[in-house]
């Protein structure tokens, strides 16, 4: 095991992993929400359902994969079904517990932007699009966001709704008819924000070890509420820690 | 009707074929010479696994333009297409390199107009694979819940019905029908059926929902072994029947071939720089020829 | 939510599961007392080929009532449970005995009210299936092109809106959405993975469409492995298993039984008559123990 | 060879498989309509695609199937579909060339009764009903009916319409936008009748050997048209009927 010092993505990582330790299912696409998704599986939760966006649903990679379509996806999955059947018969209907999302934008209400910085038209940066991520978002029985922490990516204001979260706050996702309970976490390097259960807007809950409240405060680009206990996360612990880096360096 | 008619038609052969349920099976270059027009709306698809890149880059080297361009994840053949200038307008659900960042040339064209302005027209996955879905079954729409609350409404075509039976409000979206789409496969049999395995991603759909369809293939069989997870295609909706093996390279063909990783890394820095991207493309598309 | 979480607690079990993402085995009597209950929506399907016989007798034997069958093919298997009255209401799109001509007891219940009157909504094959992949989408309804110019339109349970595209006029058909789906398989592993093969019907939609889910199977294999043409249904949306060798016939379990076709053409002479379908049925269903 | 006397069965049945000689695939349910399909695949058209409504697509039965469902049609079928996909991606699209139908009844405009007969609250006869017969004959190709020939089937008016052939005439198919053409051909023991191509209406346009006009307009339930020339079918050589009768013996 490296004796490096703990990063802040690792503890991120760790604390999305924790997050699906009783979860059936996860949907995730690749990055950090594919590697705390095969982390989980390795350290709690033996029996996870890993299901990617390319079709493969219960893959057991032993790799990190790159693309959400790698071939070990599809050796080591029980089933793999087409694109059409993905969407139609397991995510929209809700059958898959977890959809983990990043995003180049949040805001307050979880709400998710991955499609364009500045004007549509005349894009300041034209990002990927929407994906999978609007249906995964409706349907999934709950989502958990992994994004970065800072001004530039937690705003004011999206410059484009991909992906509802919350709407404009309570009430919202009922209204528009949507089945799972939306964002109930976003993960960050330096803590965890989570609707609050009355307005739905996103609270500060729990920060990593080592990180003040001011700094994430300081961090967010909207005046961001802090939860009346805020909690610091655990630490990975070394079992955790030398499992994050040996899945990594495979 | 495709398969066997048109294919007589559009490639000769013998004088009085009244029934030919098969695929023809023909050179790559010839096919794409064949069966695909400037100005057509094409469809090359193949999610993550089995895209067909040997054909796209023989659309490069015969200089086909004015395409528009369907595909849900463009990935690096489609930023290529589009860093040459043979797209006027795309259709797609996510234009990133998959765990790599972005794809340059597609964000060039759509930030700086480079080398040329492109239309977008751009969904979700779920639309998409639904517009697919409603082509193949030869319909003018399909029904999904999906769009609702997002930005997306305002810039794309999407519709509202409400249920006859409920009263909810479902999304609609028009249904695609390329004028031809293009799929890589593992294997075809000397009658022109396709099997494919592996991830399948939205294949079948495309095939089904064209006017014209080109298979490319790793191997020629005798026969065809089904196998698990495979998706049979009878000859009979094919027109055309290419041999490329390696032909969904730097992408994979299961089992046969596998993704080369690198490259998909390396396609960051090649593409970020037009000058190297150009020089790549005369390099490794245009001054090379056509496989089998 | 199926699998797991419910038949922990339809069935007992270990104190404290919290995942449990497989679904249990059990004897078969123990699962249709569990599952299917008095006045249920009941889907048992299976298209001419894996038709659920072991679980349809054992509805009978534990004296089910006031059941909503649903089926695109009643076949001979619900010609038996209307046969002895335990169906309040049809719901169908070919009622007859295939290759040889009508099911008695079917008719005698929708002709003459014997042993009660049953309600009937009857729709096209296709309309069936597109409304089985509603309910496996969970929409509220499903697309097609269908019923227009038919006197089905005046009968049965269809609207028709306008493609808000090109304005042409499609039927909508509600969803299905079954309190208990059952079918049969060829095997099952210890998890309650299920695979089936050869003519997989509208099996999977059927499965995923409803509320609660039973699986009978040939056989329990250590470890599933994937056929060609395999459907493979996980044990998380399945909430039981049950051992039922033979529990098709006299349909069959491809590569496993063969089809019984002498028996459905002596279920002509067997149902034309009451009293000898009814001395059949005491003998042959009601005399006899659930397999496992 | 049996030496046995033609019968009338066999004339409609060669009829009908010969209707198939140039057909590239052909959609049929069980019975007489899957004999003829058989036996055309045999003699005239080896390439010709048997397509049931189970799913099976290029089935090579060796032996005549008692239901469309028969595991021979499954094992050697090109590909076997689900029920879903062979209605929405095969059959409605009009990937099929020719679908052939049978019926109770069967009005002159060549539309299907395969519901009931009597009044359909308090029916006569419950006969199974629709099946794929409305999709079939909406999107196939063309249609190609068999049936008896007899007063109690080729009737004035239907007791319940199932399936639209022609309508009630000209236009009344393009009105309902279906693509195939419709039925092409009622063949029966006794003759074929196909619909004007002006009007729709079915006309008498030709008989089996032996067989009279006056008979076939006598036991048709309506006024039969009855075409100029009426030809005479060419009754079934040694060869076609031998290999019927070898088929059927299997």
């Amino acid at each position: 095991m490296s004796t490096a010092a703990l990063s802040a993505a690792e503890a991120q990582t760790v604390t999305a992993a924790r997050r699906l330790a009783r979860a059936r299912s996860v949907f995730i696409g690749v990055g950090r929400p594919s590697t705390a998704a095969i982390l989980a599986r390795a350290l709690y939760n033996p029996r996870l359902v890993l299901v990617y966006e390319s079709g493969t649903i219960g893959a057991k990679p032993f790799h990190i994969p790159l693309s959400i379509g790698d071939g070990e996806l599809a050796h080591t999955s029980d089933l793999i079904v087409s694109v059409p059947e993905m969407f139609n018969y397991w995510i929209t209907p809700g059958r898959i517990d977890v959809g983990c999302l990043g995003a180049a934008q949040v805001d307050r209400f979880a709400n998710l932007n991955s499609t364009v910085i500045g004007d549509y038209a005349r894009p300041k940066t034209r990002l990927p699009g929407a994906g999978g991520a609007p249906e995964i978002a409706a349907g999934c029985g709950e989502v958990v966001v992994i994004v970065a922490h800072d001004r530039r990516t937690l705003v004011q204001r999206l410059d484009f709704v991909t992906t509802v979260g919350h709407g404009d706050g309570a009430g919202a996702r009922e209204r528009l008819g949507f089945r799972g309970a939306g964002p109930t976490a976003v993960i960050t390097e330096l803590g965890v924000l989570e609707p609050d259960p009355q307005t739905r807007e996103l609270r500060l809950t729990s920060v990593h070890h080592g990180v003040e409240v001011g700094d994430a405060v300081a961090a967010t680009g909207w005046e961001l509420r802090v939860a009346e206990h805020v909690e610091v996360i655990e630490p990975p612990s070394v079992d955790e820690l030398a499992a994050l880096r040996e899945l990594s360096s495979r | 009707m495709r398969g066997g008619a048109r294919i007589r038609r559009l490639f000769g052969g013998r004088a009085c074929v009244l029934i030919a349920n098969m695929a023809e099976i023909v050179p790559l270059r010839e096919a794409v010479a064949e069966l695909v027009r400037d100005g057509d709306a094409v469809a090359l698809e193949g999610f993550t696994h089995l895209i067909p890149f040997a054909a796209g880059h023989e659309l490069i080297r015969q200089g086909r333009s004015e395409l528009e361009l369907i595909r849900m994840t463009p990935d690096i053949l489609y930023d290529q297409l589009i860093g040459v200038g043979a797209c006027r307008r795309l259709v797609f659900s996510y234009g990133g390199n998959p765990g790599v960042g972005s794809l340059h040339r597609f964000r060039d064209a759509i930030e700086n107009g480079w080398p040329r302005a492109i239309e977008i027209e751009e969904h979700s996955h779920a639309g998409m694979a639904n517009r697919y879905a409603a082509g193949a079954a030869h319909l003018p729409c399909g029904l999904l819940r999906g769009y609702r609350g997002t930005d997306l409404v305002a810039h794309t075509r999407v519709a509202f019905i409400q249920c006859p039976f409920t009263g909810e409000e479902l999304a609609v979206v028009p249904a695609l029908a390329p004028d031809v789409t293009v799929i890589h496969a593992q294997e075809a049999d000397r009658d022109g059926n396709v099997q494919l395995w592996g991830i399948p991603g939205v294949q079948k759909e495309a095939v089904l929902a064209a006017d014209r369809v080109l298979v490319t293939v790793e191997r020629i069989v005798d026969r065809i072994e089904p196998r698990p997870g495979g998706v049979l295609i009878p000859g009979w909706v094919i027109d055309a029947v290419a041999l490329a093996p390696g032909g969904s390279q730097p992408s994979y063909s299961l089992d046969i071939t596998e993704r080369d990783n690198d490259f998909y890394m390396r396609w960051d820095a090649i593409s970020r720089d037009r000058d190297a991207f150009t020089s790549w493309i005369d390099t490794h598309v245009r001054g090379k020829t056509a496989v089998a």
